[in-house]
This record gives C-alpha cells, structure tokens and sequence, in this order.
C-alpha cells in the first residue's frame, strides 16, 4: 500500500507544477488587471476593456456548453440576457427601495443576481433542452432562442419592450469606495467579476462534475456504464453555463445601465458562439483571446471598413478549415515547439506558412475594399496609399492576384512537403 | 442454495420479426467466473446489452443478486454494482488515462455530480485511481491521453474503466479481441488479478482463456442455451461440437491444452 | 497631379481615422453603417454631411467648421454606448441618431447620466427619427431635442387627414407586436374615436415583429373585413410584404403608413403600390417650394447620386442648431440648448418651431402619397412622393400635451 | 367559410414553397448529416441571379439558368469546402455552414447593394385570376403552384424511377452503404449538394419576386427551413412534404383565429385586457413553426415521418 501511496503522489503533478500551471496564470491575470490603469486608458480604452471583460466571462460560459460539453447552442444568449434582465430590476429595486433587503445590498454585488437568475432560467429551459445531445440540441436551442427572443418583445411589463429597461448604477451603497459613477470605477467592478468568473469556471473544470462533463462529450454510452446519467451531467452543465452567462449579464446591466429585448436576440447568440470558436473550443483559454479579439472587432475595426463583417465571416471560415483549434491552438502549437526545443525545425516551415497567408490576405483586403468601394457607388474608390483602385485598373488586378496566387501556392507547397514527411 | 449474483429467466429480446435471444435461463453464483461462448452471430453481445440495460428485454427476467433490473437504465445498474466492458475499445479518447479511471472510480466513492470540490484534492479517488493503474500496469503511461494509447493497452484501459467502479459482477465483452499471445496472456493475468472475489462474465473466442479463466461455461447458439456446465463437461457434451463445427471444434481441444 | 490628390485625400483619411482635428465643432452621427440596417444609416450620415459641408461653405457655425463623424453602432443598444464613449473621447459634444427608439432610449440614458455625473461637460442629443412619444414626455431631457414628429403627433396628422376623408367608414389597424407598433395602435384608436367617432375599426392586429413571410392571409382577413382604410406602423420587411400582399390581393383603400417612404421600399413595392400608399412624412422633393430649397435638393443628389433627399429634417436641425448658436454666440451645448428653446426657423415648407415645453419640433407634416406623376423620382424610379394642399397638417395642429416637466440647468 | 377556403389554398401555396425550399435540405441532410445553415442564402442567390438574368433576358430564362447558377454554387462549396471540413466532424460541418451564411449574404450586398432590387413579376402572369369572397386572386400564386407540383412530380419520378434515383433512396436510408456499392461516394454527395441548393435557388426564383428580393430574406426564411427538416424527420421527403403542408395551413390557418388567451383562459381567471390575456392566437401564429420545433424533438425526435432519430 504504501508503494501505491507513493506511487499516486508521483502520478499527481509536483506542487511545483500545480503552482506553474494554475497559480501562476491567475497571479498574472490578477497583475494585468491591475496594472491596466496605471496607463492611463482613455474613456474609450476603459469602455472596451469593460466590454471586454464581460465578453470574457460570456464567451467563457458558452464555452462550458460547446468546448467541454460538446453541445452546440444557438441560444445562449437567452441566458446573458435574463441574467442582465434580472440584474437591472435589481438595480431598479435597490434605487427605490428605503429599507430592507434591497435597501441594504450594494450594486457592486449585482452578478449574483444576474449570477442567480442564469441558472433559474438555465434549470428551466435546460430540462428540456438536455435530454439529447448533438444536433437536435442545437435545434431546440434555436427554437427556444426564437420563441423567448418573440416574447421578449411581446412582454413589455418584463422586458420594457423596444427601450428596455433602465437603471442608475449610482445607488445604494458603496463598496471598497467605488460610486461606480465614471468608466474607470466600473473598470474595477468588470476586473473583479472577470477574475471572479474566470476563475470560477477553471474551478468548474477541475470538479467531478467537470471532468463528467467532458467524458460525456467524448463518450455519452460510456458514461452510463461508469453510474452516470448524462441526460443529468449535461443539465446540471447546462445550467452552470446559464448561470456564468448570467454572471455576464449582471455585469453588463451595470456596465451599460440599460437591457433591451434585443439581448434575448440570435445575433447575440451567434457572436458568442464566434468568440468562442474563433478563439479555440479546445482550450481553456480560447474563448478569453477570441473575446478581446471580437471585442475589438466590433467596435474599432468598423470605423475603418464597413466591411467588416465580411472580413469577421472570413476569419471565422478559415478558422473552421484551416485551424479547428482556434487562435489558441495556433499559439500553443507555437509555444509547444518553443519548449520542446523543436522551434529551429519548424520555424522555417511556420515562416513560410506566415507570409503565404499574410500574402493572400493582403490580395483579399485589397479585393474586399475594391469591391465595397465599388458597390457604394457615388464614384468612390479605394485609394491606400495614393493608389486609386478600381476594378477597370489593371493595378489593381495585379495586386489582388499575384499576392493570392502566390500566398496558396505557397501554402500548398508547405502542405505537400508536410505530408511527405509523414508518409 | 447460494444466492445467485445474477440470475435470467426467459430472457428474450426481437428487433422486429428477428428473435435475437429466445428464452435465456441462466443462473451465475456469487463469486464465479463464468464464460459464454459461442459462434459469431449467437446473441452473446445481445445479452450483455439486456444484462447490463443497454437494451429493454422484450420479455422475462434479469435479475442482481434477487433484485429485477431488466429495463432499467444502465447507469442504475451500474450503481447497483454491475459494471462491463465493450468489445470495441469505448473510453474517454481526449481524456487522460488516469482521468479515464478516475471516472469510474468517481460515483462509487460517493462524489457523483458533485461540483463544489476540487477532484485534484481528492484523496481517497486518487489513491484508488493509482491502485487500479497500478493493478492493470498502466501507471506509467497514467499521463498519455487515452488516444494515444497501442491498441493492447486501451483494451487494457476499457478492463481498468469497467472494474474502475467496485462492482461485483463484472461482464468483459471479448476482452482479449484482436490481442497477441503475450498481451493475451498479460490480459488473463490481469484479469484474474482485478477480478479476485468478485462475480465475473465473460464473453470469448479464444478458447485458450475461456478454459483457464472459467469455472462453468454456457454455449450461446442462436439465442438459446445449449450447454451450461464445468469446462470438461460442456467440452464433452455432443450438442456443443455439433454447434462448433471443424476448426472451432479443434478449439474446444486447444483450450485443454492451454 | 491626380496622384498627389489622392496622396492628399489618402493622407486626410488617415487623419479622419487617427483622430480629427482639434478645433472642428464635431457631431457623431451614431447609426448602423454596417448589416441589415447599414442603408438607412448611411442615408442619414449623407444628409447630415451634406447639411454640414453647405454651412462650412458659408463660413461654419460661429467661425467654428462642423465636422460630422460616423459611428457604426450596428442598431444596438450596447454598442451604442461603446460607440458613444468613442465619440465622446473624440471630442464630439453633439450626438445624432435616429434609428430604432431602443438606441435613442439607451442613448438618451447614458447622456442624461453623463451630463449629470460631468457639469461643466454637457453633451446634447440631436434626436432625428427615433419617435417614442416618451422621449419628449415622461422621459423628457433638457439636452434632447426631436426634430422629427412622434408617434402620437404623426397619427394625431393622419387622423386630422381621414377626418375630411368622408368615404372612409371603416379602418383596419395593423402592427408589429412590440412597444411601438402597441403605442401606433392605441392612438389610432383613440384619436378616431375623438375625431370620427363614426369610423368602426373592423380590426386591430398584430404580429410578431419580422417573422412574417406571407401578409396574404392577414390581407384576406383585411378584406373579408370590409375595411375602407388600412393604417400601419410596419417598418422594412414587414411594411413591404405587407403593402405588396395587399395589392397583389385587391385591396382598394389607401394604405397609411409611417414609413412607406423609407429607403428601398419603392423598389419593393413597385408600381402597383401607386395612389394607394400613403406616407406621413415632414416634407417631400416633389412639395411646391422656393427656387433655393429646389436648388439645395438638386445639388444633395448631384453630391450622392445613388442617394435621395430624404431627411428634410436633418437640414431643419442643422439650420436650427446654426442659429441657436449664432444667437447664444458660443457652441457649448448648455447655451446652444438654451437658445433652441421657442426657436423658429422659416422652413423651406412652412415655419418650424422648437417647443420650449418638451424639446419637440413643430413643423407641417403631409400625408404623401405615392404617384408615377412626379418632377423627382426615387431610387431612380419614375416613382415618388406627392401631396397636394388638401394633404398638408399644419404644425400647430400636430401639438399635443405633453406630460413633460423639464428640469432645466441654471444659466 | 369565408376565411377558410382562401386560408386553405393559401396554406398550401405556402407550404409547396417551403418544401421546395426544404426538401433540398432534407436530401442533404439525410445523406451526408450535415444541417446546412446556408441553405436559405442559395433561396436568395437563386432570387438574385434570377433578377440579373431577367434584366438581359426575361424570367422564363431565369426560371431555369438561375436555379443551375444556385446549383453549381453549392456544388463548388461543397467540393472546395465542405468537404475539407468534413474530417472535424458535423459539428464542425455546421459550423462552416454558419459562417457561410454570413459570408454569403455580405457577398450579395457588395455586388447587388444593401436594399431591395427591382425583381419583378413577369408581366404575363401579373393579373388576376378569379375573385374569392371578395379579394382578388393573383395568377401569379396559381403559377407558383404549377412550378411547385412540377417540381414535385419531377422529383417523385426521379427517386422513384430512374437508377440515379435508387442509389440516392438506398442513401437516404443506409449513408454509410452507398460506398459499398462501388459508387464514388463523394461525388454522390457533391451532385447531391448541388441539386439540393438548386432546389433552394428555383425557390428564389419563384419566391422572390412574389415576396422581396433583399439581402435580408436568407435570414428571414433560415431558420423555418429547419424546422421543416426536423419536423418532417429524417431520411424523408414525405415527411418534409407533408411538415410543410402542415405548417403552411396551421400559420395560415391560426392567423384567422382572433381568439385571445383572456377569452380561452378566462374561466381560470386570465383578464382579457392583461398582457398575456390580450395575446391572439393570431398574432402567435408565425411562432408556431419554432413551438414546433421544440415540441416535436422533445416527444418525438425522429420526427413525423423519419426512420432514425439524427
């Protein structure tokens, strides 16, 4: 016994490990989150960095459901969007209340309502949801998503109707001295909760019922010989993600102040779902990078082509051909090969691999901005540079099909060789 | 009378007009190994699927140590302390090999679907994760991801998942399918190690294991019992070598011989 | 040449993206310029530039040259405040919208609390289609101003219109199953009932917002209604589907709509639509005018060539926002709010007023109609927009009370 | 009666324009298990390439060149897409599908603008062709009913009766047997693609100019595609035939249905004026296809007529 003892300490990894692996990535979140406003970030800085961190925990909480549960939800914004719902009533409730419980609970605690009213509705709606898996759970999810977004519509005493419903998060009582009154204090509120909710789902990953989660996704028969009902572990997952995406919500409804029917919708549900994927289902940390990433998209990108959904769709195909492991996968592979020594072998072929898509992506954004110049009409044109491109410009032609001819051959070559060497 | 660990009364199951099982009775007692054995075709992984709630019987009975559970859900009989393998290899393949264990040794130690605690601190899951790697000589590949395991050594994690749990009756569907000589035997081995005290079901081609494992054998043809006794006496029985004609017949002698 | 131009222009756009210039009055147009909704948006930050670049030509407000920035908000809420910050940090003080009362609704939120948690910082909302009643009520903002008509006030000008209308007899009212089609609803039925109690409203429907493909059975439930009149506060698809259901499948009367004439719904709806649509709108190109508005219409479709003049009420606001600041002598909004209040202004169309009460604009409404007979087409169409003297609400009778109590800053 | 024969005729109009929409989907579900989420957007290239062909030449070439046009889309997408993803699983195939969707409806917004196009009736068939307690019956219905019995009929002949027709029955059924019987596999499932996105365009093509032609109309048809799909049951055309008859009556059908919840409920207490009392089954009715949906693969997940549950 006392050699299996010894033998169990050995399988477990060192303090050492543990300390590296799940310590110190949090430490380090912890630090950035601190450390962000001693930069001084302007109003829009803080503003996206607020939107940011509840994409995080939203993007974190659909990935519950599709990364370690292997289910597919075109409706997971359902979830954020009661969550937020619940969380404003709240916020509207502790600003007329004069005494009682609401009186007396501070707005810096709003997520766990928005926490609280996640998993209510996740309880509910997952019980039918959850009895199958795999496709005709992503049908009902979507047929649940339309009905609830209708009656978000429908119920103005619930939902407000089209403006929603509003609240002043510059009530009730303070906590750790923040009025949450300018984007700089609701830094800190969105910073906390961010940490708390990431951390609370690399907790979740790390329970029974977690690990059960991720058996069942890749063996659901296997599961009920091991004593497992997974009809049961993927509605108690289904109703952590409801509740985490809640989390989100309550985050949201003080950061914005206002929640509209409109949250409930599909497009919500659809972007989350591309964070998620984007940035890598298979990876903890995927949804986080594809998060930031579609954050920025969104509000920044716009401002410099009206393209940018195309450029987003782009991204999001490539991503499902070419790199099913997300952003993520891309950049572990990298740091894999760094610490296995093995970067001289393979840097040259990523090197290629770099310049064959930047060289095709260059040839697309130059055919995308001709093009959507060119369909706005009103004789507008896409001039980078001095250049004035348009389609009856040969210049033009040369400089989309060049670089895209030669971006995938490149490709192709690299992919040929790669083969070779494994035959 | 001992009391049966598992016990079929007129066990039958169709799929439309094709009568699969017609009519089982079976009796296995506490503490036996017990083979069924039969052509390819005879129902044998069908009767697992009633035994172990993967299929409802179309009638009669299963029953665990006196209690019915034909029809139940399997994870129910799972926790009734009924636990099988699977002929094709069926675990966790993105999960670890000691994570694939550590799921089964889960539920039986009373952690169900519990969320509230960290399974790394654990103690007791793990030290029986590690005395079950250790038991089937898995613990130093405890770390690989389950996918990546040779074809022997997953047939050996299916073995580890299944007894992973602490039942008593154990049904291992072709344990050895598709091993080597040496890996076969190192299966055995194991499998008479694992399964010390416990009720043990086995379905098998390769009679070199059936004869040395089993205490009393049934033949399964065509959904009906044939035979059902000691390994001489079912290898002596004339309805039996009628059933297995030429080659496999010869395996009924190789078995002694093993 | 030519290249060093576009060198210049290549350059100027990158400096639009970096950040504008320091000393321009800024306004951020915060409208969908991207998806569904992309079009209406871009519509509107057309007239708004246009109406920007003939002030700058005369000299700018104040000496001050506006400078009227885009912000994609994708008909979001949300977003719209992540953009609104953009805004803000750019150093755009005036803020224009006008798609979808939710934004609006978000937007007059955040400015109402920005301008309370900041004094000394105010910001002003140029509220320019976005027509809750509850904005210039209830919800009222001394740093809002509407200038086009709410919801109430447009069907107060198409109930003034079927008033005179003698041979309609009965009405059938139609609508999206959320707050605004409710509100259209509601005051439909009761500004009928004060002003043609007579009029029986053989039906009042209404159907899930954009989830409707074929109007034709609710358009046979229409007729089989015996229904004289059909009145609608559909918007896109909905008002589309709806109006090429309802001729398609016979339906005689005039159908009244809030926004028949809103960008791509007369391509959809096509010549059949002729005499029959009806749009309640501020002003139409095809209006007996002065040579000047003639001429300022002409040059906005010879500057955007794919665009029509739409939004008679950007140009109203742009125009008054001018002289308030010229008459305040300073761009700050605190002053220039002041000084809108009570403003009048000699509209191309008829004199305009800005209340003082609730911040609404009063200005003539027309029930337009549309006709194959017209001077300016749209969407290059031989179709447009035409309303006789018969057809013209004059603006006091578009006043309503307002329940308004306006908390006014100290001067 | 007055409501109801023109509620029935329109609920079957309806609903031969969503089997035509979906059965292509069901083919391509069946065979290769992959939900094709941008099975609308090649309905509206199938509307868009109808109304560039008919601006050169006139809608009976468009008829037919625009569905072929639609047709070889998806052939492409499948054999330079599709089937590169196919290795990751359906989830991954979904997934492709989903962000094709996107990508294709941005596509047609760059080349044919962000509003409506003029895609019009043809003339020949823009009259009225009889009276119906009162409200005029366009020809132009009774056309898409010809095109959609046609259609039906074309396609019922092709499984039925043609060898082509055969192996794509023994797929449906068995996907995984097809191999065996020493057919190229992936160009069954290319061709298959193919006709099931053509289906989807000469949908476009008809339904188009009757509704409107806009970057918006994938979108709005998407996702009641599905629920035929699903409805209808795996593996089976009647099914979806007969799911889309069933939906296209019951929406038509409940929209005459004034009868509100107050009035239904009212003994359990439910006011007639409270929010939810004052809802019609009316003004549900376009919810209907999705409480469907819902309801259907919770009690019966193969679906009406499916032989296997997906």
């Amino acid at each position: 016994m006392t050699d299996i003892t010894q033998k169990y300490a050995n399988l477990a990894p060192t303090t050492a490990q543990k300390f590296r692996q799940r310590v110190l990535p949090f430490l380090a979140l912890a630090v950035v989150l601190a450390i962000i406003p001693m930069s001084g970030p302007s109003g829009t800085a803080y503003t996206l960095l607020n939107v940011m961190g509840i994409n995080i925990v939203f993007a974190l909480s659909y990935n519950m459901l599709l990364g370690r549960g292997g289910l597919l939800s075109f409706g997971h914004a359902v979830y954020f969007g009661l969550g937020g719902f619940a969380a404003v009533h709240a916020m509207d409730a502790i600003g007329s209340a004069e005494s009682g419980f609401w009186a007396n609970y501070p707005i810096f605690f709003l997520p766990v309502i928005g926490f609280a009213g996640g998993a209510l509705a996740g309880a509910v709606i997952g019980w039918p949801s959850c009895k199958r898996a795999g496709t005709p759970f992503a049908m009902i999810s979507l047929g649940i998503a339309e009905l609830i977004a209708a009656a978000g519509l429908m119920f103005g005493s619930i939902f407000g109707g089209e403006e929603g419903v509003t609240g002043d998060r510059m009530v009730g009582h303070e906590v750790f001295g923040l009025s949450l009154g300018p984007t700089s204090e609701v830094y800190w509120f969105i910073a906390f909760w961010t940490f708390v909710g990431v951390a609370g789902m690399f907790a979740f990953t790390r329970t029974p019922l977690g690990k059960l989660s991720e058996a069942t996704r890749d063996n659901p028969e296997r599961v009920e010989f091991i004593g497992y009902n997974p009809t049961r572990v993927r509605y108690l997952v289904f109703i952590f993600a409801g509740a985490f995406a809640g989390l989100s919500g309550g985050m949201a409804a003080v950061n914005y102040e206002i929640f509209t029917p409109e949250a409930l919708s599909l497009v919500p549900s659809g972007l989350v779902l591309l964070m998620a994927y984007i940035g890598g289902i298979r990876y903890f940390t995927g949804p986080i990078l594809g998060a930031i990433l579609l954050t920025y998209m969104q509000s920044m990108l716009s401002d410099f082509t009206e393209a940018w959904l195309l450029y987003l769709g782009l991204l999001f195909i490539c991503i499902v051909m070419f790199a099913p492991g997300g952003l993520a996968g891309v950049l572990y592979g990298f740091t894999d090969a760094l610490r296995a020594g093995k970067l001289g072998e393979v840097i040259g072929r990523w090197a290629g691999q770099a310049i064959g898509s930047a060289l095709a992506l260059f040839g697309m954004i130059i055919l995308v901005e001709v093009a959507v110049h060119w369909s706005n009409g009103f004789g507008e044109t896409f001039e980078p540079y001095g250049l004035h491109l348009t389609f009856g410009n040969p210049l033009t032609w040369v400089l989309i099909v060049v670089p895209v001819v030669a971006g995938i051959v490149i490709l192709r070559r690299l992919a040929n060789t790669e083969e070779g060497v494994i035959a | 009378m001992s009391e049966n660990a598992l016990s079929l009364k007129g066990l039958t199951k169709s799929f439309g007009p094709a009568k699969i099982i017609q009519g089982v009775d079976l009796d296995i007692k506490a503490g036996e190994r017990h083979a069924i054995i039969g052509p390819n075709g005879a129902g044998k992984s069908t009767l697992f699927n009633l035994i172990s709630g993967l299929y409802t019987p179309t009638s009669g009975s299963v029953k665990l140590r006196g209690e019915e559970i034909g029809g139940m859900a399997p994870f129910k009989i799972n926790r009734k302390g009924l636990s099988r393998s699977f002929q094709v290899s069926n675990i966790f393949a993105n999960m670890t090999v000691r994570e694939n264990v550590r799921c089964g040794v889960l539920y039986s130690m009373g952690y169900g679907y519990s969320f509230l605690r960290n399974i790394g601190n654990l103690k007791e899951v793990s030290e029986k994760t590690a005395e079950i790697l250790e038991s089937v000589d898995l613990i130093d590949k405890a770390n690989l991801p389950a996918v990546l395991l040779p074809y022997a050594d997953q047939r050996t994690l299916e073995i580890a998942i299944t007894i992973a749990g602490g039942a008593d009756v154990i049904l291992l569907d072709e344990p050895t399918a598709g091993m080597s000589h040496s890996e076969t035997d190192r299966a055995v081995d194991l499998i008479t190690k694992a399964t010390e005290g416990k009720t043990l079901v086995i379905v098998e081609h390769d009679m070199g294991v059936v004869f040395n494992l089993a205490d009393r054998i049934s033949v399964l043809v065509y959904g009906e019992i044939i035979a059902t006794g000691k390994p001489e006496e079912v290898r002596g029985d004339p309805k039996v070598r009628e059933a297995y004609l030429g080659d496999e017949a010869d395996g009924l002698d190789e078995g002694d011989a093993a | 040449m030519k290249l060093m131009k576009s060198a210049a222009l290549a350059a100027a756009m990158a400096l639009v993206a970096a950040g504008a210039s320091a000393d321009t009055l800024k306004i951020a147009v915060i409208d969908p310029f991207s998806g569904p909704f992309g079009p209406s948006g871009d519509a509107a930050l057309k007239e708004w530039t246009f109406a920007a670049d003939m002030i700058n030509a005369k000299g700018g407000i104040v000496g001050q040259e506006i400078e009227v920035i885009g912000y994609d908000n994708k008909v979001n809420p949300k977003e719209s405040l992540v953009q609104l910050q953009k805004a803000l940090d750019k150093g755009a003080r005036y803020i224009a919208q006008g798609n979808g009362s939710a934004v609006a609704s978000a937007l007059i939120d955040a400015i109402s609390k920005h301008n309370k948690r900041n004094p000394g910082d105010e910001v002003m909302f140029l509220n320019y289609a976005a027509v809750d009643p509850s904005f210039t009520n209830d919800r009222c903002m001394f740093y809002h101003f509407r200038f086009d008509a709410d919801a109430d006030m447009k069907m107060a000008a198409v109930t003034d219109w079927i008033k005179d209308q003698d041979d309609i007899k009965s009405v059938y009212i139609i609508g999206q199953d959320y707050s605004f089609g409710k509100a259209v609803a509601a005051s439909a039925v009761s500004d009928l009932e004060a002003k043609r109690p007579d009029i029986e409203i053989v039906g009042n429907e209404l159907h899930p917002l954009g989830k409707v493909k074929d109007f034709t059975p609710y358009v046979q439930k229409i007729i089989a209604s015996g229904a004289d009149a059909m009145i609608t506060g559909n918007w896109g698809a909905d008002m589309v589907l709806l109006v090429k259901a309802a001729i398609s499948s016979g339906f005689e009367g005039p159908i009244l709509t809030y926004y028949g004439g809103s960008l791509g719904a007369a391509v959809a709806m096509g010549e059949s639509a002729v005499g029959q649509v009806k749009a309640i709108v501020e002003g139409n190109t095809n209006l007996e005018t002065t040579p000047e508005q003639n001429a300022y219409i002409e040059a906005f479709e010879a500057a955007y060539p794919d665009n029509n003049y739409y939004y008679h009420r950007i140009h109203n606001a742009m125009n008054m926002f001018k002289m308030a600041a010229e008459k305040a002598g300073s761009t700050t909004p605190k002053d220039v709010a002041f000084a809108l209040e009570g403003l009048e202004y000699e509209s191309p169309y008829g004199k305009i007023t800005m209340r003082a009460d609730n911040h609404q604009l009063l200005q003539p409404m027309f029930v337009s109609t549309f006709s194959d007979n017209v001077k300016r087409g749209v969407e290059d169409l031989p179709l447009g927009w035409v309303a006789g003297d018969e057809d013209r609400i004059e603006a006091e009778a578009t006043a309503l009370e307002t329940t308004c109590n306006m908390e006014r800053p100290a001067k | 009666m007055e409501t109801f024969v023109p509620s029935l005729l329109n609920g079957v109009i309806y609903g031969l324009l969503l089997f035509m929409l979906s059965s292509g989907l069901t083919l391509i579900f069946s065979m290769m298990g992959v939900l094709n989420f941008a099975h609308a957007s090649f309905y509206m290239l199938g509307a868009y390439f109808a109304y560039t062909i008919t601006q050169s030449t006139n809608f009976w070439f468009a008829l037919i060149l625009a569905p072929i046009l639609a047709g070889l889309v998806g052939a492409g997408v499948e054999k330079w897409g599709l089937r590169k993803v196919h290795a990751n699983g359906h989830v991954a195939e979904l997934l492709f599908t989903f962000g094709l969707a996107y990508l294709i409806d941005e596509i047609v917004k760059i080349i044919w603008g962000r509003n409506a196009v003029n895609y019009r009736i043809p003339e020949a068939l823009d009259f009225t062709i009889f009276r119906l307690y009162g409200s005029d019956y366009p020809a132009y219905r009774i056309f898409m009913l010809f095109v959609a019995i046609s259609m039906l009929v074309a396609l019922w002949f092709l499984l039925k009766k043609t060898r082509a027709g055969l192996i794509i029955q023994a797929a449906l059924t068995h996907p995984h047997m097809v191999g065996h019987l020493g057919h190229n596999v992936p160009r069954i499932f290319m061709t298959v693609f193919g006709a099931g996105c053509a289906l989807a365009g000469l949908a476009g093509v008809i339904g188009g100019n009757y509704l409107v032609t806009e970057p918006s109309m994938a979108v709005l048809m998407g996702p009641i595609v599905f629920v035929v799909v699903v409805v209808g049951g795996m593996g089976s055309l009647e099914g979806a035939f007969i799911a889309s008859i069933l939906l296209g009556l019951l929406q038509t059908l409940a929209i005459s249905v004034d009868t509100t919840f107050g009035e239904i409920f009212g003994f359990l207490g439910l006011s007639g004026t409270s929010e939810v009392g004052s809802i019609s089954i009316a003004s549900l009715a376009p919810m209907i296809p999705f409480l469907m949906l819902v309801l259907i693969l919770m009690i019966r997940p193969r679906g009406l007529m499916g032989d296997r549950e997906f």
